[in-house]
C-alpha cells in the first residue's frame, strides 16, 4: 500500500451522533411565503432555484402567506388535522400491539404525517399512488378502513391480503394504494409506467410515485426519472426526505448535491421542495404538480423535507446513532401542531375542540382495535387457511402447485 | 396457411394479439421505427403507431418496471429485451414485483406482461449474446417460463403469452429464427420455409400453456430438449439410429410433468438436453422429477448433455455447444448402461 | 477459545481479515456507524477507520459494481447486501461482472469480493425478508456460493472466503444467528453459548473451501443439507430414531461430492433438504447428482423437502418452513420405500 | 379504452428518418474560444453553463482560440493526429476482415476517433479506463500493440483473451484499459470502485468511464453518479455522446433534458460539454478533469458531442433508420480533418506528409494483418485450446470443471 498517501476516501458523516447536541444552525429555515407560485407550463431550468429553496405556506403564528396560500378550505384544513391526528393514534396503538406479542413488525409515520395526508387531498378519485412503507396517511384520508388496516397488520382472519405480506404492506386498488414492496425504489418506475398507461389509454388519471431520500440512490430512481422525463408521463414522483435511512444520514445518498430535488433537473423535469411539516404548502404544491399533469405538461418531482421523528421500524433502536433529542429540536416543527395552531389563528378550531377530536379520535382506534382482533392476531385466532399459500401464485393453480398442496396435507 | 420464419411468426403473433385488443403494447430498445435488431416487431409502430409500439430508453428494470405498472393499470404489455444476456438489470422488477404481484395483493393488482427475450448459441455471440438463462426464471414462484422451437408454436405459445393473465417470460431461440438449426454449424441451414413446422395459420390460434409436444415417438429412450436442442435431439437420435422419444417441453413452467412421465416410465431412460450450463441448470429439476416420480421405472441412470460450467465462448463456439454428437454419445451410454 | 454466537463470528471473521491485510475494506447499508442491522459490523468503523468500513448510498447494483471495480484495482472487497431478497439489483453486476471477469480478461483483472448476505425464513419476515436463492448463484459459473451452520463454520469460511481470490456469495442463515434453530419456534432457542460449535479459536484460521462435514454419522440414509437445514436435519434424524447421515455441505460451489456420494453409496437412500422453493432449487442439482452418479447404489428414489413454489409467505411461516416433522416424513417415505 | 382522449403519450422521434433531408439548423453550433476555462476547484452550480453550452478550441480556420487552448505541444497534436489516422486505417482493415469471414464481428469508431485518442493523451501512466466498445482509440493512443488487438479480434493462437470474448471486447491492464463488458453501463459504476480503491490507498492514480448516450439510461448510471458523489472518487466520467444508440435517436435517452451533461449537477458534480470532434477541446477538458481529480476535488462529468459515422456495428445497417447523409451534414466536421487542418495552420504538418503519413500507417496496419493471420483467424489456423475454456472461471480449477473437460474429451 501506498505510504505516502495523496487522495483518501471521503465519507460523509451527520453533524451530531448520540452524546452530541444536535445543532440544526445550519439548516435554513424558511420563510413563509417567499418562493414564487409558477405558472404550471413552466419549464424546469426556469424554476432552477425551487429545487433548492423550501416552499412554505405556514407561517410561524400558522397564518397562510404568499403566492400558495389559496385553496385548502376551511372543511379541507380540519379534515387534514383530523386525517393526521388519526394516523398518529393508530400508529401508536399498533405500535403498542407489536410490542403485546400482537404482530411481528410496525411501521409509524411519526412526525412525517402532512406528507402523505396533505398530498392525498390533492389528489381525484381513480389516481393512483405507488407507495413506500411510511405512506398510510394516504390511506386514511382516502377513507380506506382502519379495520382493514389493522386487519392485515394482525394477519387475521379478516385481513384482506390473506396473511400474504409483512403487516404495514397494504394494497388497495380501490383506493388508489399500490400494494407496498420491500424492495425499496422498484415502485417508483411502476409509477411512470402507470401513468404512461394512462397517456397511451387516453384516460384522465394520474399516478404519483414515492421514495424515501435514502432510496434515491437505487437505480429505480433513475429508470423513473429517464422514462417520466422521455415519455412526459402524467406523475408527480415523490421523495420524502425525513433526513435518515435507517441509521444512515441523508448525506449518503445525498453526496455533493445541495439538494435531491435538483436531481430532477437533468431530466428536464420541474423539481420543487416542499416544507414536509406544513401541511398547508404541501397540499398546495401537490395540487400544482396535479395540475400540471393534468394539463399535459408531464411530470413533476417533489422533495418534501421532514424529519422521520420516530424509530425506522419496530427493528430498530435510533439511540445507537443519532442524539435522542434530534428529534424534537427538528426546526420545521410539527406537523399536527402547526395545523392545529393554523386552525386556531383562522378561527375554525380551539384547543378545546382539538382535545374532544383527539378523544374522539383514540377512542374509535381503540374501539376498531377491538374489533379487529376478533378477528385474530398473528398468533391468536383465526386467520386464512394455509390452503390459501397457494392461491393467487398464477390466475389458476397448476399442477405443480396442486401437488405441492395435496403434499403438505392442507 | 403461410410459410414464416420464426421472426415473421413473432412478429405476427404480436400483430394478431395487438390487433384483437387494444390493450397490448409493444416496446423495448429499437422495436420502434426500426422494428427490433431482429426485426420481430417490424412494421408494428407504422400499423398502430407511436402509442402501441414504442422505442424506449435502454433500461431493461425501467422496460419492466414500466410493464409492471401499466399491467397494474390494466394494459397488457409485450416487451423485448433485446438479448437474454441483458436481462440482469430487470431481474429485481421480474422477480421481486411481475412474479408476486397478483399473490401479495390478494389479486388486487396483476402483471399480465409477456417478456420477450432472444435466448441461447450457436451465432457466435461470446459471452454476451448467447446465454440460456431459463434455470433462473423457473426458480422463481409466479412466473411462466416458454421456450418455442418452431414457427408454428413461436406464433401459437406467443398469442397464448400475450393473453395470459399471469407474467410470462418468452425465451426465443435466436439460432432457430431462419430455420431448424440441429447443430451442424457447417452445413447450410435449410430455411423454415422447407418445414412443416414453418406451416404458420393466418389469424389467431393458441398453443395451450403448459402441454409438451412429442416431436418423435420412439421406444427405447426419452429426450427431454426445448428449444434449438429439440432439433439437435431429432438429428442425435437419426444419426445414431436408437429410437428415442423426443419431447419438446415448450413451457418449462407450467411444466407438461403427464407427458414426460409417460415417456420416462415407457422408455426407461432418459437423456435431458440443455445449452444452459449444468450445474442448478432446468436440466437438474428435469432428472429430480423423473428419479423422484419415475424411479422404478428407470433402468439406466438419467444423463444430462448441456453447456459446460463456463461462460459461453466465442472462439469455441462449436466444442461447447451441445450439438448432436454430444448428445448421440449420451443416447449411446443410456442404452449400454445396465 | 471464546463462545460466540454467529453473529459475533462473521463480526470476528472480518476483524481478523482486516487486521492481516489492509487491502480488506468493508462496506454496505448502514454497516458502519451502526455496524449494520443485524451487528455484523460492529465496531469494524471504530477500529480501522471511516475509509475501511463504511456506510453506502442504498444501490446494491452500486455495492457490487464498486467492489468489482476495487477487486480490479487490488483491494479485497467485503460486502454486505442487507437482506438475500435485496440482492437482485445487484444481479448483474454479481453475474455478468464479477463472476466472468478473470475468464474473460484472462486473469487481467480479477474480482476477489466476498458478497455477505443474510439468507433464508424463520422470523416472521415475510417475502422479503426469508428468501433463499441460493441456486440462482450456483447456476452462474465463476462464483463460490457458501452457506455456514454454525459460528466455527462461520467465521472459518468467512476467512476463507475473503481471502479466496474469486467471488463468493457468503449466504448467512439468519435464523442460526443466535442459536442452532431446529425448526421449532415454539421453544426457546438455545444459545450458541451451549453449543460446541459455538467455541471458536480466536485469531486466524479457516475453513477449507468445498469441503462438507459430516454432521451425524449414519447408515441408513443420508440426508443433505446447508444451514438452517442442518438443525432441523438433526432433529429429524433425532426424533425418527431413523439413523440418518446428517452431512452439511458448507459450500455449495465448488461441492464436495466425494463426501456425498461416499455416503449415499453406502445408505443408498437421500433426502435433501433446502428452505428455498422447490422448482429449480438447489435440491434438484443435488438429486440430479446423485441419480447420475450413485444410481447403482439407490434404494429407493430421493426426496426434496423444500419450500413451496410460493412467495415466501408471513402469517403461514411454520406450514411452509421445512421443519423437522416434514424432513422426519420424508425419512420415512424413504426408509419404507422398496 | 376512453373514448374522449385527454392524456396521450409523448414519444420523441428524431428530426429526420430515411428519405428526409437531414437538417441540422436547430443544432448551435458553438463558436470556438467562447466557453470560459474555470479554476479546477469550481462548485459544479457555479459552472452551471458548462454542461449546457459546448467547449470548443479549434476554429474553423483550425486555429486554436480560446482559454482552452493551451498545453498541446507540436508533438502531442502530431501524435494525436497520427493516432486518430491509425485508428481510421485500423477500423476500416478490420471491417474489411469481418466482410471477409475472418472473424465475426467487428465495430468502428468512425467519425470519433478524437474522444479516446485526445482523452488519453491526458492521462498519466497508471490511470485507468474503463471504456466501452467504442474507445480503440485508448489503447492506440497507449501504445498497447496493433498487433495483439488483431489477434484477439480474430481470437487466434496469440489471442491476449484465448479466444473468450467477442472481437473487439480488449483488456489490458497494463495499459490502463479494463477489460470490456457486453453489458452496457457496468463499467461506470466499476471505474468509480477503483477510483474509490486508489482514493482508499492512498495513491494517485486516477479512473475514467466510459458510457454511450443510449447506456445513460442504464441504471448504473445512476449508481456512478451517487457513489461519485457521495465519496468524491477522484474519476472522470465520460458520455460519448455520437447521437444515435443503434437505431435509437438520443431524443430517447435524453428526454425532455438539454443535455447529458446537465444529468450531473443534481449530483454536485462539475459537468461540461465539449465538442468531441475537436481534439484539441477534448484534450484540454481531459486535463482540466484530470488536475481536478488529482488536487482531490473529486469526480468531472464530461459529454463528449460527436457522431456515429459509421453503422453500429457490422451486425447493423443504419439506412434502416436515418438518411445516409447525415453523417456527411453533421456540423462539428471530422476529427482528422480538423486536428490536420490545425496542424498545418500551425506550420508543423503539411498536404504531403499528410499523405505519406497515411501510406505509412495504411501499410503498417496491413503488415501487422499479414502478421496477425499468421496466428490464424477465427476459422482458420491456430488458435487457443478448446481445454481452455475451462481454465480462470475460477483461480484453481474445482473437481466438477476438471470432471466436465475430461468428459468433453479435450
Ligand atoms: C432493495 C432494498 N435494499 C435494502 C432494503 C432495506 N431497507 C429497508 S428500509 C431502508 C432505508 C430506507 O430509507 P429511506 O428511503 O430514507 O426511507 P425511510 O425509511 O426513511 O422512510 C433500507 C436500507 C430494502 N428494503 N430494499
Ligand atoms: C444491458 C444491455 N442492454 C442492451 C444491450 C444491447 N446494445 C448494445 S449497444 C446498444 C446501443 C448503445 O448505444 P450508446 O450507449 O449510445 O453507445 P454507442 O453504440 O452509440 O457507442 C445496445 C442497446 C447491451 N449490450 N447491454
Ligand atoms: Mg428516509
Ligand atoms: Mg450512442
Amino acid at each position: 500500500m501506498a505510504t505516502n498517501r495523496i487522495f483518501s476516501l471521503h465519507v460523509p458523516e451527520p453533524e451530531c451522533r448520540p452524546g452530541d447536541t444536535p445543532d440544526f444552525s445550519k439548516f435554513e429555515v424558511p420563510v413563509a411565503g417567499e418562493v414564487v407560485r409558477p405558472p404550471v407550463d413552466v419549464d424546469a431550468e426556469d424554476i432552477h432555484d425551487h429545487a433548492y429553496d423550501i416552499i412554505r405556506v405556514l407561517d410561524d403564528d400558522g397564518k397562510a402567506v404568499g403566492p400558495w396560500a389559496e385553496g385548502l378550505e376551511d372543511d379541507e384544513a380540519l379534515k387534514g388535522l383530523r386525517d393526521m391526528m388519526t394516523v398518529r393514534s393508530f400508529d401508536s396503538r399498533m405500535l403498542m400491539a407489536q410490542r403485546q406479542g400482537k404482530t411481528s413488525f410496525y411501521m409509524q409515520a411519526l412526525g412525517e404525517e402532512a406528507v402523505s395526508c396533505a398530498f392525498q387531498a390533492a389528489l381525484s378519485p381513480g389516481d393512483m399512488n405507488f407507495p413506500t412503507y411510511r405512506q398510510q396517511g394516504l390511506l386514511v384520508t382516502s377513507g380506506y378502513p382502519m379495520l382493514d388496516m389493522m386487519n392485515q397488520i394482525y394477519s387475521n382472519s379478516a385481513d384482506p391480503l390473506h396473511g400474504r405480506q409483512l403487516p404495514i404492506m397494504y394494497s388497495s386498488k380501490e383506493h388508489g394504494f399500490f400494494s407496498i414492496s420491500g424492495n425499496l425504489g422498484t415502485q417508483f418506475i411502476q409509477a411512470v409506467g402507470w401513468a404512461m398507461a394512462s397517456a397511451i389509454n387516453g384516460d384522465s388519471k394520474i399516478a404519483a410515485g414515492w421514495i424515501g431520500d435514502g432510496a434515491t440512490a437505487e437505480s429505480d430512481f433513475h429508470s423513473a426519472l429517464v422514462f417520466a422525463s422521455t415519455f412526459r408521463a402524467p406523475c408527480i414522483l415523490n421523495i420524502v426526505n425525513n433526513q435518515w435511512a435507517i441509521s444512515t444520514f441523508q448525506g449518503i445518498a445525498r453526496g455533493r448535491a445541495a439538494t435531491f430535488a435538483s436531481r430532477g433537473l437533468g431530466f428536464g423535469i420541474p423539481s420543487l421542495r416542499v416544507d414536509g411539516n406544513d401541511f398547508y404548502a404541501v397540499y398546495a404544491v401537490a395540487k400544482w404538480a396535479a395540475e400540471r399533469a393534468h394539463l399535459g405538461h408531464g411530470a413533476t418531482l417533489i422533495e418534501h423535507v421532514t424529519y422521520r421523528a420516530g424509530p425506522h421500524s419496530t427493528s430498530d433502536d435510533p439511540s445507537g446513532y443519532r442524539p435522542k433529542t434530534e428529534a424534537a429540536d427538528w426546526p420545521l416543527g410539527d406537523p399536527i401542531a402547526r395545523l392545529k395552531q393554523h386552525c386556531i389563528a383562522r378561527g375554525i378550531w380551539s384547543e378545546e375542540r382539538h382535545e374532544q377530536a383527539q378523544a374522539e379520535i383514540d377512542s374509535e382506534v381503540i374501539r376498531t382495535q377491538k374489533e379487529a382482533e376478533k378477528n385474530g392476531t398473528l398468533h391468536d385466532g383465526p386467520r386464512a387457511s394455509p390452503r390459501d399459500m397457494f392461491e393467487d401464485v398464477f390466475k389458476e393453480l397448476p399442477p405443480h402447485l396442486k401437488r405441492q398442496r395435496q403434499e403438505a396435507g392442507i | 396457411m403461410a410459410r414464416m420464419t420464426m421472426i415473421e411468426a413473432i412478429r405476427d403473433a404480436q400483430d394478431v394479439a395487438m390487433s384483437r385488443d387494444e390493450k397490448v403494447v409493444v416496446f423495448g430498445q429499437d422495436v420502434g421505427y426500426f422494428g427490433g435488431v431482429f426485426r420481430c416487431t417490424k412494421g408494428l409502430q407504422e400499423k398502430y403507431g407511436l402509442q402501441r409500439c414504442f422505442d424506449t430508453p435502454i433500461n431493461e428494470s425501467g422496460i419492466v418496471g414500466a410493464a409492471v405498472g401499466m399491467g397494474a393499470y390494466g394494459l397488457r404489455p409485450c416487451v423485448e429485451i433485446q438479448f437474454a444476456d441483458y436481462m440482469y438489470p430487470a431481474f429485481d422488477q421480474i422477480v421481486s414485483e411481475a412474479a408476486r404481484l397478483r399473490h401479495r395483493s390478494n389479486k388486487d393488482f396483476t402483471a399480465p406482461l409477456t417478456i420477450r427475450m432472444p435466448t441461447g448459441g450457436g451465432i457466435y455471440g461470446g459471452q454476451t449474446h448467447s446465454q440460456s438463462p431459463e434455470a433462473l426464471f423457473a426458480h422463481v414462484s409466479g412466473l411462466k417460463t416458454m421456450i418455442p422451437s418452431n414457427p408454428y408454436d413461436a406464433k401459437g405459445m406467443l398469442i397464448a403469452a400475450i393473453e395470459d393473465d399471469d407474467p410470462v417470460v418468452f425465451l426465443e431461440p435466436k439460432r432457430l429464427y431462419n430455420g431448424p438449426f440441429d447443430g451442424y454449424h457447417e452445413k447450410a441451414v435449410t430455411p423454415w420455409s422447407k418445414h412443416e413446422l414453418g406451416e404458420v395459420p393466418e389469424g389467431h390460434y393458441t398453443v395451450p400453456v403448459g402441454k409438451a409436444a412429442i416431436r418423435r415417438p420412439g421406444e427405447a429412450v426419452t429426450i427431454l430438449a426445448y428449444g434449438t436442442m429439440v432439433h439437435v435431439a431429432l438429428a442425435a437420435a437419426e444419426e445414431t439410429g436408437i429410437d428415442a422419444e423426443v419431447v419438446d417441453l415448450r413451457s418449462i413452467v407450467p411444466l407438461d410433468m403427464e407427458t414426460i412421465e409417460a415417456s420416462v416410465r415407457k422408455t426407461g431412460r432418459c437423456v435431458v438436453v440443455h445449452e444452459a450450463t449444468l450445474t442448478a441448470g432446468f436440466g437438474a429439476e428435469l432428472v429430480a422429477l423423473i428419479s423422484q416420480h419415475c424411479f422404478w421405472h428407470l433402468q439406466a441412470p438419467p444423463i444430462r448433455v448441456t453447456g459446460y460450467d463456463t461462460p459461453y465462448p466465442h472462439a469455441h463456439e462449436w466444442e461447447y455447444f451441445p450439438g448432436p454428437v454430444r448428445v448421440g454419445a449420451a443416447l449411446k451410454t443410456v442404452m449400454e448402461a445396465s
